[in-house]
């Protein structure tokens, strides 16, 4: 959902002017938005660690019901924001697809964690996604591993003022011959198949840290096994699959 | 070991359901008169009253400098850059038009998506120049503001001494104690020079 | 430790008197990878050792051949580790599977199995544990061949296609190349050399 | 033919998968069931939906790079994770630890394993349909814990507080008191959380001879921790191996009768009363003294040269789950030749299966609930 800036009509001071009378004015956007944005449902679903913290900000201390976003609906057809909390690997992809395409509109993601935006710490593996934005649009990024309850509140509130931000006439989930159903990868022999959506995410021009780095982990990068062969050498017995 | 209704273990049938909802109405009415850490409502008001905030805590590195922007601690020997478990930092070392290359970066950019919030960076730094940020409020709508160029990175050695104070002082206290003995070295070699 | 594992060479000699072993460190190397089984039942049942609890069970790549790794300990008699190797090549990489014996090995001869690719030959179903079945490869050897995933090849493009997603005309080209030039996308080491 | 032909024929089984996105398993475990009716006839655990590849990432990072990865693995409780493979690293390596990075150790450890079991015990509360209200008072407790945890390792969950040799910084003083409080008042929780849950009807109604594990079955299933010790099998790894002066401390180990899921239960809560009693021996007796080795010390400034012997090492410590096993092999450069990680949550799951096949469909989520799998443990 792109962030399309609302300017409402009403002048501010006109406005402040006619609540001294008590009489108040609002715009049919402001109710719309205030209603969706102060009960947002999340979907029930944490994959790992940052799942924890998702349920820590749900518990007494750092209150979600404060936000309205309590009740973590199990089923995505009741939910309307999906907070993608943890790391999505290549197997778990295709499924956390189809639950996006599965919730119903207006529907809102959050990538919590540095995994769900970027892959994190585990970016250069064989089997992890880097970042969930390359198959479903991601409204908020919420950087860090695991990011503190009181970062998951702070993206939840960037994302109500992006709800707030929003208006019926330019709202893209009313347009005609809306297109939001996004292609499920599959599990092909390497990896998924495809392995990013191109019109969902292109990958950067400079990409410092592969131009850089390479990737981490490298093909043969260590020659020589170790031998662990006792020091003191045991009558050596003659083993050809013996190591060097 | 409490077995199925051992004769003895409760009086009757619903009693361990009602000694429950005891606990629970003790701690409703503990809610309203108690303090936070003794049974009260601990929630914290999360935009107005922000948790405590600890000393060690670590969220993301940024880069310290003393006088200038232009002029930070760091000296891009790239250390921290092979010690990231995470490889998310990335040093170029400023070089002069003759190519001489200067003790000071040129390009110092962190991947603030990539980060871990480990902390090693701040452990391996020689010069005392990276240190784990405590602000935390940096989601952000598009994935390209969370590159962190060096620009974004540099702040201040009083904004260090505002977040971290006993570390700050600590680090402000080795500088000192290493330029010391560096000019009383200096000094010494001038006097032996000057024989 | 060297004593301990000592006495179980020579018990596991006498009880079986042509057997190859090999003291390694302080672990015990059996050549002849077929005698696991015998050695294993033998451990288990003895009152000498009473080793009924397999602990783990680790599969690693040595260049040269593979190895599992079996770290044995008595709940019985609580003694510490006793530590069984077994070799083999790379090529047709079969070991006898411990799961009739132990129900603990199953899921780990089943990991170990999916990320090397040793086939553990009596196990009751060896599938992969973690990756999904249409995975070619194991990931964990050291020749592991691992795809980039930042280009797209030409079997992404024709999905993509397939689904109606429109291609940028770059990334078709690229995946064009790489399929005449017969080569994958693979994960290269940096090109530019890192300084500092 | 198989079960499952035989089943189509005369269509009275259904198959079922829970997961992986599923509001009780716990993160993303799938668990292929099939049902006769209520009863499950079949029950295959699908597992990998988190599998991150901790082993080959840790081949390619230095070793005190990998303590970082360590706290992912089992994200309820990092410090125990910490703890195994330090242990590990340092077996490799043959260096000691003074007494006070010990005593730090043990009390870390044992506040972690109050937080896992606490949370535990939540968790299988809420899947026993008392949505979130024992949950929450876990969590309270958890959070005074965790609020100790960030004052002094820096981070709430992924603490990367352990070093080769002793600990990363010293316990200092306000942060003993607030561990001092807590042990002080946790017992006053454990009552409150026992007369709220033991003799609660609803739950001794559905958790007694529900999911029975057999002593020997569990013993030869490799199953360890509080689940193993709930069928009634004496095995301690702090009592068996004696790592880390836990000699010095005396508790009791808890253990169960029948193996069904009220002893797994209760003898959490009896382990946490365990915990408590080891925290205040060792708050009392922390002795002063470095908290990291001297010769390791400067390892804290470059770990690049902590290049181990070529070796191999196996160490294990009593996980809250079970045990946790690390086992190293090292070729003398600063990155481990294969690091392979003996997690319990795995090991745990091949009884699963036994202890599901007859049980109602309700009952699988608590057997599950109460083995107390984490997923980032499971599938690395």
């Amino acid at each position: 959902m792109k962030y399309t800036e609302n300017n409402s009509t009403i002048d501010p001071s006109l406005r402040d002017e006619m609540t001294k009378q008590n009489v108040f004015v609002t715009t049919l956007d402001f109710i719309y938005n205030w209603g969706r944005r102060s009960s947002i449902w999340p979907m029930q679903f944490g994959l790992a660690c940052c799942a924890i913290e998702m349920i820590a900000a749900a518990a007494a201390r750092y209150d979600i019901a404060r936000f309205g976003a309590e009740l973590f609906r199990a089923s995505p057809r009741q939910a309307d924001l999906m907070i993608v909390a943890g790391t999505v690997t290549k197997k778990m992809a295709p499924n956390v697809v189809r639950l996006f395409n599965q919730m119903a509109e207006p529907k809102y993601v959050i990538a919590m964690g540095a995994c769900a935006v970027s892959g994190g710490p585990f970016a250069d593996g064989y089997n992890v996604l880097r970042g969930i934005d390359r198959f479903i649009p991601v409204d908020v990024y919420i950087p860090g591993c695991p990011p503190r309850p009181e970062v998951l509140l702070h993206g939840l509130m960037q994302l109500q003022k992006k709800i707030d931000s929003q208006s019926i006439q330019k709202a893209e989930w009313y347009q005609k011959g809306l297109k939001r159903e996004f292609p499920i990868p599959e599990l092909g022999p390497h990896g998924l198949v495809p392995k990013f959506n191109p019109e969902v995410w292109q990958p950067p021009e400079t990409d410092n840290r592969a131009k850089h780095y390479g990737h981490v982990i490298r093909i043969g990068k260590k020659t020589k096994a170790p031998n662990l062969e006792p020091a003191v050498s045991a009558p050596p017995s003659p083993n050809p699959s013996a190591g060097a | 070991m409490k077995h199925f209704f051992k004769k003895g273990s409760v009086p009757f049938w619903g009693f361990g359901i009602l000694s429950g909802l005891g606990v629970t109405l003790k701690n409703f009415i503990d809610s309203y008169f108690k303090k936070p850490d003794s049974g009260g409502v601990t929630t914290i008001q999360y935009p107005e009253e922000k948790s405590a905030d600890f000393e060690a805590a670590r969220n993301f590195p940024f880069l310290v400098y003393d006088e200038t922007p232009e002029k930070p601690r760091c000296v891009a020997c790239g250390i921290c850059e092979r010690e990231c478990p995470v490889k998310c930092i990335h040093v170029v070392m400023a070089k002069d038009e003759a190519g001489k290359p200067l003790r000071k970066p040129a390009v110092f950019d962190i991947d603030y998506e990539l980060c871990m919030n480990c902390g090693n960076c701040e452990e391996v730094c020689p010069f005392h120049s990276i240190f784990m940020d405590h602000d935390y409020e940096i989601a952000s709508y598009d994935r390209s503001s969370l590159l962190r160029p060096m620009s974004k990175l540099l702040k201040s050695n009083d904004y260090f001494h505002k977040v971290r104070p006993v570390d700050a002082g600590k680090t402000d206290a080795v500088i000192r104690a290493a330029q010391e003995k560096k000019a009383a070295a200096t000094k010494q070699k001038d006097s032996a020079g000057g024989q | 430790m060297p004593s301990m594992i000592n006495s179980l060479k020579d018990a596991l000699e006498k009880k079986f008197p042509g057997i190859k072993l090999r003291i390694l460190r302080d672990s015990l190397l059996l050549e002849d990878p077929q005698d696991l089984t015998r050695v294993a039942q033998h451990v288990k049942e003895s009152p000498a050792f009473r080793l009924d609890y397999l602990s783990s069970v680790t599969a690693s790549d040595f260049l040269d051949y593979l190895e599992t790794i079996y770290h044995f300990y008595s709940m019985e008699k609580k003694s510490g580790p006793w530590v069984l190797r077994v070799r083999v090549p790379r090529e047709n990489a079969r070991v006898p599977s411990l799961t009739p014996l132990y129900q603990s090995a199953e899921l780990q001869e089943r990991e170990a199995y999916d990320l090397f690719g040793i086939l553990y030959e009596g196990h009751p179903d060896l599938r992969r544990l973690f990756l999904w079945e249409g995975f070619e490869g194991h990931p964990l050897l050291k020749n592991y061949e691992q795809e980039n995933a930042d280009t797209l090849e030409a079997r992404d493009v024709e999905w993509l296609e397939a689904h109606g997603v429109k291609v940028p005309e770059t990334m078709k080209k690229n995946a064009a190349e790489l399929k005449a030039s017969g080569k994958r996308a693979l994960v290269e080491k940096p090109t530019e050399p890192r300084q500092a | 033919m198989t079960l499952l032909d035989e089943i189509k024929k005369d269509g009275e089984i259904l198959e079922i998968n829970f997961g992986p996105q599923h509001p009780s398993t716990h993160g993303v475990f799938r668990m292929r069931v099939l049902l006769e009716g209520e009863t499950v006839r079949e029950l295959k655990p699908v597992m990998g939906y988190l599998h991150r590849n901790q082993e080959q990432i840790a081949e390619n990072t230095t070793y005190a790079g990998i303590v970082g990865f360590t706290d992912r693995m089992d994200y309820i409780n990092a410090l125990s994770n910490n703890f195994s493979y330090c242990l590990t690293a340092e077996k490799l390596a043959s260096i000691e630890v003074p007494e006070r990075a010990a005593y730090i150790r043990i009390i870390m450890a044992e506040l972690a394993r109050l937080i896992n079991h606490s949370a535990a015990v939540g968790f299988l509360l809420n899947d026993l349909g008392s949505f979130f209200t024992p949950l929450l008072y876990a969590l309270r407790e958890r959070e005074r814990i965790l609020d100790v945890f960030e004052a002094v390792t820096g981070s709430r969950m992924m603490c990367n507080y352990f070093r080769f040799g002793g600990v990363k910084r010293d316990l200092d003083e306000d942060s003993l008191a607030a561990i001092k409080t807590i042990v002080r008042k946790f017992p006053r929780f454990l009552d409150e959380f026992e007369t709220l849950l033991t003799s609660n009807e609803i739950l001794c109604m559905r958790c007694q001879n529900v999911g029975v594990l057999p002593a020997d079955l569990a013993v030869n299933a490799g199953i360890t921790g509080p689940t193993l010790r709930a069928s009634g099998v004496n095995y301690d790894i702090r009592k068996i191996d004696r790592y880390g002066l836990y000699d010095r401390f005396d508790f009791k180990v808890p253990l169960g009768k029948k193996g069904d899921v009220y002893d797994r239960y209760y003898i959490r809560i009896l382990e946490m009363r365990e915990s408590v009693k080891i925290l205040e021996q060792a708050l009392q007796a922390l002795p002063a003294g470095d908290f990291i080795h001297p010769k390791t010390a400067p390892l804290l400034r470059n770990p690049r040269n902590f290049k181990p012997p070529v070796g191999e090492a196996y160490g294990r410590t009593e996980s809250p789950k079970g045990e946790l096993g690390f086992y190293l092999v090292s070729d003398g450069t600063p990155q481990p030749w294969r690091c392979h990680v003996r997690a319990p949550s795995l090991i745990n799951l091949s009884a699963l299966e036994a202890m599901c096949l007859g049980q109602k469909i309700a009952d699988i989520m608590i057997i599950l609930g109460s083995i107390d799998i984490v997923l980032g443990e499971t599938d690395r």
